[in-house]
């Protein structure tokens, strides 16, 4: 892991190495150098399969302007390694390139996250269709600021009478009556 | 309102053009009515017990708990001694099971396949989650009161109730139907607009006909 | 009388006097020319009345005043008589048709065409071989003068191509006067005489050198016929000079250099009888073949005029086999070609391009293309044209002596000369259009029309001679054929008035005739004239004039009632042609039916040539015998009758393997086109199946008993029409294959040779014309609503055509067999019949071919009225009420058949016990019993009708507040549909049968006939490569000619 | 043979006794099938509820005139099939309406409630209703044939068509049966028979998991009960064919019950070992190995 990411360093502004287990690893780097260390990733490198590219808020971090975190992991089949690169992106206005051509599947993965982060990936295939939500009218709802409680009492009737407790202590009290 | 059922402008083999407007040309745009028994009481009886004996549950499983209903077509359980079976058409089953959490985008899907079926029709709310919401109580897709939406004849605690439990829970059903009580189909119809408001409340792309017969 | 040799003279004055004419004063000039040539048109004329009004002997005309030997003679006779008129009529009406070109051209123009009809006379008239060459020569100079001075360029001078043609000629040429002049030098020395009787009487054979001599002269003269392959001069002038004087290159020198031919023949003696048959089948089939290939016009007349002078010269070949009737042969075939080829080459002077599809251009002129169908059925020897006298009379004699590899060659060629006159009629038919008119000048007009005039005439003249040789009547005496052709008369009524008059004329004639038919016939006769009255109900829905419809519908039908008429042979043949002709206009018409159109008529005409062939073995040189007597054809040649008639028979029924034009004929037909053709024309086939098998019964060939064959062939083709019908898209074509299925099953049933095989397939006759007409409209009209054929396009009509799904709905009940319907009798009778069937592994291929007709029926029904509707169609509306007024009669007939199968079938049941006296049925009250079974058609329906009506009411009393409901209404995995057209399960609609089957429906027969097209197209392009346009090669070829005549003839 | 109005109670009696040990012999099949999974299984008047049930059904719909026909269709083409054959050899009162017609006409009478059922499912419009008849279709296309020339031998073997005398001359003793005097054409006319009952391994016609039950998706309520009628008649219709040509027919009603069930069972037992097939798959199956023998039976004959 630690070869791939000297040599990918001596090529890219990489960030420093978060490595997960011995074969997994992450790291971060400039938006613009994305797409080129892909490319070296899949082409040189053997990396061919984007096992999944997902998104973080980082609103409660209040990095400034540097709050969508976008995780492109690869995996390498043959020696059985995976490493994820991340791009720290605005959270208002966000766009990102597209990477549907260098993996058709990506299209799927940038509508998902158009709806449920509101990236916008221009260029991507169906990005605007709706993917999972149908007729979402609020903010997309894995946003940070997205409060989804006060959405669900605003939009669905709760029923009365319902009591909510902590499950720990909820279930010590079941378990173990006034040893609390 | 999705493009296909938009109004559009189409021209007939001999030239002339016309306006198609799917909604009202591919849709029956009636709504449910009450349907009254049979006039004679030991008719109605004699159906009811039809009906408590041959509960055909349509096979949609709409959340998590539909994995509790498989067990009972095995010989463990065996539903079908009760006269329970499964169909695969919303047109020949009686009895629809919400099987746990249902999200708006199943709802819809859900109540389509609720106004297909044939009246008497029974529904079933399968633990918690259809009761109040459940785990999912503060999730911002899934609804939290399934009776606010169809008409339910029983529901069925639990997350998630056993295979016995339903059991149990099917024949309490039974003994509503066999008294009469089961009467959600003709509820649904007199509160239709109460019904359509929740629904469309929550169902923001509103794509079909009111009533989907 | 004028003495004959006032022709010469008449048309020398007039030279001179055109040379002391004002050179300026064209106009009078030109009255001159044709004052002379109408003069000798007119003594012709006269000659001709006297021989054969008065009955005078040929007379002999000594120039000198002196006998033969020393001077020279002209005679005049009949042939003599004929042939000038021939001659100077086609010089006369050049001559009109060539005013702008004389004009312009002047004098001198006008003088060499005269001295050319002057020379084509003498060549005629002359009996002194010196004399031939003389005129020959003369021929020769004028022809190329005629080429150089007239070409299609309206005066201007002589374009470059005609130039060369010219040159070319005049080479050639050079070698033929070489041979000839050597030839009447070595013969003179040989025989002392230059008079061709003088010459015939001293035996020139014996004589020393005589043999070469001979020789050299008769190879001269024959290579005036332009003989393949010494003939690539002759087709340059056809293609760059100007029409007229092809015409007269065509027909007129032709017929002199035949009669030319005719005579040195009678010098040659017997000895070289079979030189000229080799000589001119080898031209007529290698004309006939690279013919195929071309697209220019005027070559394409070239090549034909080529062969048909070849054919005539095969004739001549044949006369000691021939005997008296071969100027009645040669005579038939040689004006019919001539007045068809001028008539076409004077055509081809009204238009400006050359391509073959260019002619599309006529199609504004109705009377033209009445002219052109004129012509092309006189080349190609359709009735009732002296071509198809001619062809009956050779085939029957060549039969009789045995001389079947000539009669197969003669057959050959003359289908492939239909193919490519067919193919033309098509592309002048269907392809489109230039905008440019056709210019429509009298003086051009008019030679054409008295062509056409011509032709009709010689064709009553032909019937008269043939009826006082043969003893028959004048087949355009026949009412049905006067019926149909006085329809081209009324061609500018309105469509509705005329087809009132066909269908009275239909019903009047079956009024007036019904009492003359046995009850076998009866049933084809109420089908063809009822039942075609019935179909013409539909044409009502057809508004405007319909120019062409009515003659080409009546002429079909009166074809088909000829046939149910005919005693002999010769009138069942013609009245198969008749209707094959017909049926092939009637098909044509269609929008995009040319190619299966085309492909109809040359499996039907070469049907047709097969049905000749067969009644010429049978007739053993008889000019024609009596169809019943079909059954006392001896043995060697029995089998060999039957399968010559039999294969012909099923080109109509569409057998497997001649079944390919079938579908693309019936489903490119208009609306109430179909519904004829596949209704009841197919019926013709089935008729002439009957009438040879109930003549000719069981026939072994080789120990294989031919009924067992027929009954694989006609079981196959149940199992294949039905799976093909079952993976088309477009519903006609579905019909159509269906169809195929159905007459494998009639067919069957006539194979079986049994009388309830037979009862089954006048059920399946009966049954057939119902449903089948039936659907046909019914889906037609559908078309015509909807604009497509393509079934995946339709669906969900029932609610906006419910007449039409009630007749669809109807018929597919009828045609799947199903109880209580109609259908199910031709399946009880079949049941019954193979239980004392010889065979039955065939059966295995039928019971297969049962079921599948299911699948094809329920996708008929279920693509049109079923599934989803689309947007397009939301307002369509029911089928015209004319389209469906014969369909609810339709079904009102089959289910009163349905319900009373006896009143149709209790006589012919009864009738056929005279043929097979076994194991017929009894009829008793409602019950139908067989020796196996019994059937009572009555309770059925009764039965049925009570239990359906039953549980119809009890549904109705439970389930009366059902909930209408729309299409998009369906459960659909609680999801809704996204388009009618994503919704309608029906392209491809047996995907996994396919998987299974598909391999069964391989297009190997439509591959077979394709590459057979192909090898014939290829060996007629290669061939015409011979043809280089060099005049040296020209000159080779003469000379290759000579050699190979030389070597094969064994001289 | 001729009708008599006597007739029509007697086959309203024997239509009676078909319903109803239809009925319970669906129930009962479907009991066995559980015991071998080791459940209880439906009860033995499940079929009964059933049906009063979907008769009970208060509203119900129609896509049109085929729609609501179809099962119309169905059903008299089940009563039909049955009344036109003779159930009870040598009873004047169970010979029903055998008197309109012979073999031949109960032969394609069974096409009759097919073809009905096909138009009426073929015009709710439902993808699934044409799915299912293109499969159907094709395969009983196959399927028929062995049956077809397995009938064809019999008729050849007893020379008649009528059923009662291919019954007669079976009469007097098991080996007279055609099952042991022309055993070829009975193997042929059973493997046809595995074709004709939609059970496994021929059941992709109704694939409930892949296409919903086919043909008859968007039926329900009183036209499904009475396409649940038809469901108790048409099978034993089918096997009393089989029975009569094949299996000595039935002199008495206990006999008639065993031998239908037992007929029946072949199909049921089959069903129960083998998966499903695809149409073409079974299509190849009929044509490998049915035909063969059909064709072999109408050779020997």
């Amino acid at each position: 892991m630690h070869a791939l990411y000297d040599r990918l360093k001596a090529l890219f502004p990489l960030g420093e190495l978060t490595e997960q287990r011995a074969n997994l690893a992450f790291a971060t780097l400039p938006v613009e150098y994305l797409r080129p260390a892909l490319l070296h990733l899949r082409d040189q490198e053997g990396y061919t399969h984007l096992v999944l590219l997902t998104a973080v808020d980082w609103l409660e971090d209040g990095q400034e302007n540097c709050q969508f975190q976008l995780t492109y992991l690869l995996n390498n089949r043959a020696e059985n390694l995976d490493i994820g690169l991340r791009v720290m992106l605005p959270r208002e206005g966000t766009t990102m390139a597209s990477i549907h051509d260098l993996w058709p599947t990506a299209a799927t993965y940038q509508r998902e996250l158009r709806e449920m982060f509101g990236i916008d990936f221009p260029d991507s295939p169906g990005v605007y269709e709706e993917f999972i939500l149908e007729g979402w009218n609020d903010i997309p709802p894995y946003r940070r600021d997205f409060d989804t409680l006060k959405y669900a009492n605003d939009s669905y009737a709760q029923r009365a009478g319902r009591e909510t407790r902590d499950p720990e202590t909820h279930m010590k009290e079941q378990l173990y009556p006034g040893k609390s | 309102m999705k493009p296909e059922l938009l109004k559009r402008m189409v021209k007939g083999p001999d030239g002339v053009e016309f306006e198609v407007e799917p909604m009202r040309d591919y849709y029956c745009d009636a709504p449910p009515t009450v349907q009254h028994g049979a006039y004679i009481k030991i008719v109605e009886d004699f159906f009811n017990w039809a009906r408590a004996e041959s509960l055909w549950i349509l096979g949609f499983g709409t959340g998590c708990g539909a994995i509790e209903m498989r067990p009972l077509m095995t010989p463990r359980f065996d539903a079908y001694r009760y006269g329970i079976q499964w169909r695969p058409t919303p047109r020949q089953a009686n009895l629809l099971v919400i099987s746990g959490y249902l999200s708006t985008k199943t709802l819809k899907r859900a109540i389509r396949a609720y106004e297909q079926m044939q009246s008497p029709k029974y529904v079933v709310g399968l633990g918690s989650c259809t009761i109040n919401g459940g785990m999912y109580w503060d999730s911002y897709n899934t609804i939290k009161c399934l009776d606010q939406y169809m008409p339910v004849d029983l529901y069925i605690t639990g997350c998630m109730p056993r295979p016995e439990a339903l059991l149990a829970g099917f024949e309490d059903l039974k003994k509503l139907i066999r008294a009469g009580k089961a009467e959600g189909a003709n509820q649904y119809a007199e509160r239709f607009d109460w019904y359509k408001a929740n629904q469309k409340q929550v169902i923001h792309d509103w794509d079909m006909p009111d009533y989907n017969w | 009388m004028v003495s004959p040799l006032y022709l010469i003279v008449l048309a020398l004055a007039a030279a001179f006097l055109l040379g002391l004419l004002n050179p300026e004063r064209r106009g009078r000039a030109y009255a001159v020319t044709l004052v002379a040539l109408a003069g000798m048109t007119l003594i012709s004329a006269d000659w001709l009345w006297a021989f054969t009004m008065e009955g005078i002997d040929p007379v002999d005309v000594y120039t000198a005043g002196a006998e033969p030997p020393f001077a020279i003679n002209l005679r005049m006779g009949l042939a003599e008589a004929a042939l000038t008129l021939l001659v100077n009529l086609t010089g006369l009406l050049s001559a009109l048709y060539l005013k702008d070109v004389l004009l312009a051209g002047g004098r001198r123009t006008m003088a060499v065409l005269l001295i050319s009809v002057m020379a084509l006379v003498g060549i005629i008239l002359t009996r002194d071989l010196f004399n031939l060459f003389v005129f020959f020569e003369l021929v020769v100079i004028s022809s190329a003068g005629l080429v150089l001075l007239a070409n299609d360029k309206d005066g201007g001078p002589a374009s470059g191509l005609s130039l060369s043609a010219g040159f070319k000629y005049l080479i050639v040429s050079q070698f033929i006067s070489a041979f000839l002049l050597l030839g009447i030098i070595f013969a003179y020395h040989a025989t002392g005489t230059l008079n061709i009787d003088g010459m015939a009487n001293a035996s020139l054979g014996l004589a020393t050198g005589g043999t070469i001599a001979f020789f050299l002269m008769f190879m001269a003269i024959v290579a005036e016929l332009k003989p393949f392959p010494a003939n690539g001069w002759a087709l340059d002038i056809y293609e760059s000079a100007h029409p007229a004087f092809s015409a007269i290159f065509s027909a007129a020198t032709g017929a002199a250099a035949l009669y030319a031919v005719d005579k040195l023949l009678l010098i040659g003696g017997a000895e070289w009888l079979p030189i000229a048959t080799g000589i001119g089948i080898v031209t007529f089939i290698a004309a006939n073949l690279f013919a195929l290939p071309q697209t220019h016009d005027r070559r394409l007349l070239g090549y034909s005029s080529i062969a048909q002078t070849g054919l005539v010269l095969v004739v001549l070949g044949q006369r000691d086999l021939l005997g008296d009737s071969t100027p009645f042969i040669a005579f038939g075939l040689l004006i019919s070609h001539a007045v068809a080829k001028a008539g076409l080459f004077w055509l081809s002077g009204l238009l400006k391009n050359r391509q073959l599809a260019d002619w599309a251009a006529l199609r504004q002129r109705p009377l033209l293309v009445f002219a052109f169908v004129t012509f092309t059925a006189m080349l190609t020897g359709l009735p009732p044209f002296p071509g198809f006298y001619a062809k009956w009379e050779l085939v029957h004699q060549l039969a009789g002596a045995g001389q079947f590899t000539l009669l197969g060659l003669i057959l050959l060629g003359a289908l492939i000369e239909a193919g490519y006159l067919f193919r033309w009629f098509g592309y002048l038919m269907k392809r489109e259009a230039p905008v440019e008119t056709v210019p429509c000048t009298g003086h051009k007009v008019g030679p054409v029309l008295v062509a056409v005039a011509a032709g009709w005439a010689l064709a009553y003249l032909w019937g008269d001679l043939a009826g006082g040789l043969f003893g028959r009547d004048n087949l355009l005496l026949a009412l049905p054929l006067l019926f149909a052709l006085s329809f081209l008369l009324l061609d500018w009524l309105p469509a509705w008035i005329k087809n009132s008059l066909a269908i009275a004329g239909m019903v009047a004639f079956f009024l007036l005739t019904w009492g003359e038919y046995d009850p076998l016939r009866l049933i084809f006769a109420i089908i063809f004239l009822i039942g075609g009255a019935l179909t013409l109900l539909a044409s009502y829905s057809v508004h405007g004039r319909r120019i062409g419809f009515y003659p080409a519908a009546m002429l079909m039908y009166a074809g088909m009632v000829m046939l149910i008429r005919a005693t002999t042979s010769f009138d069942f043949f013609a009245a198969w042609e008749l209707l094959t002709v017909g049926s092939y206009f009637l098909i044509l018409r269609g929008k995009h039916s040319e190619p299966h159109a085309l492909s109809y008529i040359l499996f039907s005409l070469g049907g047709a040539f097969l049905i000749l062939a067969g009644f010429a073995l049978a007739a053993a040189g008889a000019p024609q015998f009596d169809l019943a007597s079909l059954a006392q054809v001896a043995a060697p040649a029995a089998p060999w009758v039957f399968v010559l008639l039999a294969v012909g028979f099923m080109t109509k029924t569409a057998a497997i393997g001649l079944h390919i034009w079938l579908p693309g004929a019936h489903a490119e037909a208009e609306t109430d086109v179909s519904p004829m053709v596949s209704g009841i024309l197919l019926k013709a086939g089935l008729y002439g199946m009957m009438v040879l098998l109930l003549a000719m019964g069981k026939q072994q060939l080789y120990g294989v008993e031919l009924t067992h064959v027929l009954l694989w062939i006609a079981a196959l083709t149940a199992l294949i029409g039905n799976l093909m019908a079952v993976f088309q898209e477009d519903a006609k074509r579905l019909l159509a294959y269906s169809s195929i299925g159905q007459m494998g099953y009639a067919l069957f049933g006539l194979a079986l040779m049994n009388h309830l095989g037979w009862l089954m397939a006048l059920v399946f006759v009966i049954n057939h014309y119902i449903y089948k007409s039936m659907l046909f409209l019914a889906v037609g009209g559908v078309a015509k609503r909807t604009g497509t054929r393509e079934m995946y396009k339709m669906g969900g009509l029932i609610r906006l055509m419910p007449l039409s799904f009630i007749a669809v709905l109807i018929g597919i009940i009828a045609v799947s067999g199903v109880p209580p319907l109609s259908g199910f009798g031709g399946r009880w009778v079949f049941y019954n019949a193979i239980m004392s069937a010889e065979y039955r592994l065939p059966m295995v291929v039928l019971f297969m071919a049962g079921p599948i007709a299911f699948l094809y029926l329920f996708r008929l029904i279920y693509t049109i009225f079923l599934g989803q509707l689309k947007d397009e169609l939301r307002r369509v509306k029911e089928a015209p009420f004319w389209i469906v007024l014969p369909q609810m009669i339709y079904v009102a007939l089959l289910l009163v058949f349905a319900v009373v199968p006896g009143l149709a079938l209790r006589h012919v049941d009864a009738y056929l016990n005279q043929f097979f006296p076994e194991g017929g049925l009894h009829w008793g009250g409602g019950t139908i019993i067989s020796d196996y079974g019994y059937w009572n058609p009555v309770a059925i329906m009764i039965i049925v009708g009570v239990i359906f009506t039953t549980v119809f009411a009890l549904l109705l009393i439970v389930n009366r507040k059902a909930q209408m409901v729309k299409q998009f209404n369906i459960v659909f995995s609680a999801e809704r549909p996204f388009r009618p057209e994503t919704t309608h399960y029906a392209w491809n609609f047996y995907a996994p049968y396919r998987k299974a089957m598909g391999f069964l429906t391989q297009p190997f027969v439509t591959r077979f006939w394709d590459t057979l097209a192909d090898l014939l197209h290829t060996a007629g392009d290669l061939g015409r490569r011979l043809y280089d346009g060099n005049g040296q090669s020209y000159g080779f070829h003469f000379l290759a000619f000579v050699v190979i005549v030389f070597f094969v003839g064994g001289i | 043979m001729d009708f008599e109005w006597i007739k029509i109670p007697y086959a309203l009696l024997t239509l009676f006794i078909v319903v109803n040990f239809g009925m319970l012999l669906g129930a009962f099949i479907q009991k066995i099938g559980a015991r071998v999974g080791r459940r209880h299984g439906i009860p033995i008047w499940q079929n009964y509820a059933d049906l009063i049930k979907n008769f009970g059904l208060r509203t119900s719909i129609t896509h049109g005139v085929m729609f609501y026909l179809g099962p119309v269709f169905r059903l008299t083409g089940g009563i039909g099939l049955l009344l036109f054959v003779p159930t009870i050899y040598g009873s004047e009162m169970f010979s029903n309406l055998s008197f309109s017609g012979d073999l031949i006409l109960a032969l394609y009478f069974v096409f009759f409630g097919t073809l009905g059922m096909a138009l009426g499912a073929g015009e709710s419009g439902h993808p699934h209703a044409a799915i299912g008849i293109s499969r159907g279709l094709s395969q009983v296309s196959m399927a028929e044939l062995p049956f077809a020339l397995a009938v064809f031998a019999v008729a050849l073997q007893y020379q008649t068509l009528s059923v009662t005398d291919i019954v007669a001359a079976q009469q007097g003793g098991i080996a007279n049966w055609t099952l042991f005097t022309n055993p070829v054409a009975v193997a042929a006319a059973m493997l046809g028979f595995l074709g004709s009952m939609m059970r496994p391994p021929f059941d992709v016609v109704i694939a409930p998991q892949e296409i919903p039950i086919g043909p008859p998706t968007e039926y329900h309520s009183s036209y499904l009960a009475l396409m649940q009628t038809n469901r108790a008649i048409f099978p034993i219709a089918k096997i009393v064919i089989y029975m009569n040509l094949f299996f000595g027919g039935a002199a008495s009603w206990p006999v008639f019950f065993l031998k239908v069930f037992l007929i029946y069972m072949v199909s049921v037992i089959v069903g129960v070992v083998f998966p499903r097939f695809r149409v073409e798959q079974s299509i190849r199956w009929f044509l490998v190995w049915a035909v063969p023998l059909g064709v072999l039976s109408i050779v020997l004959v």
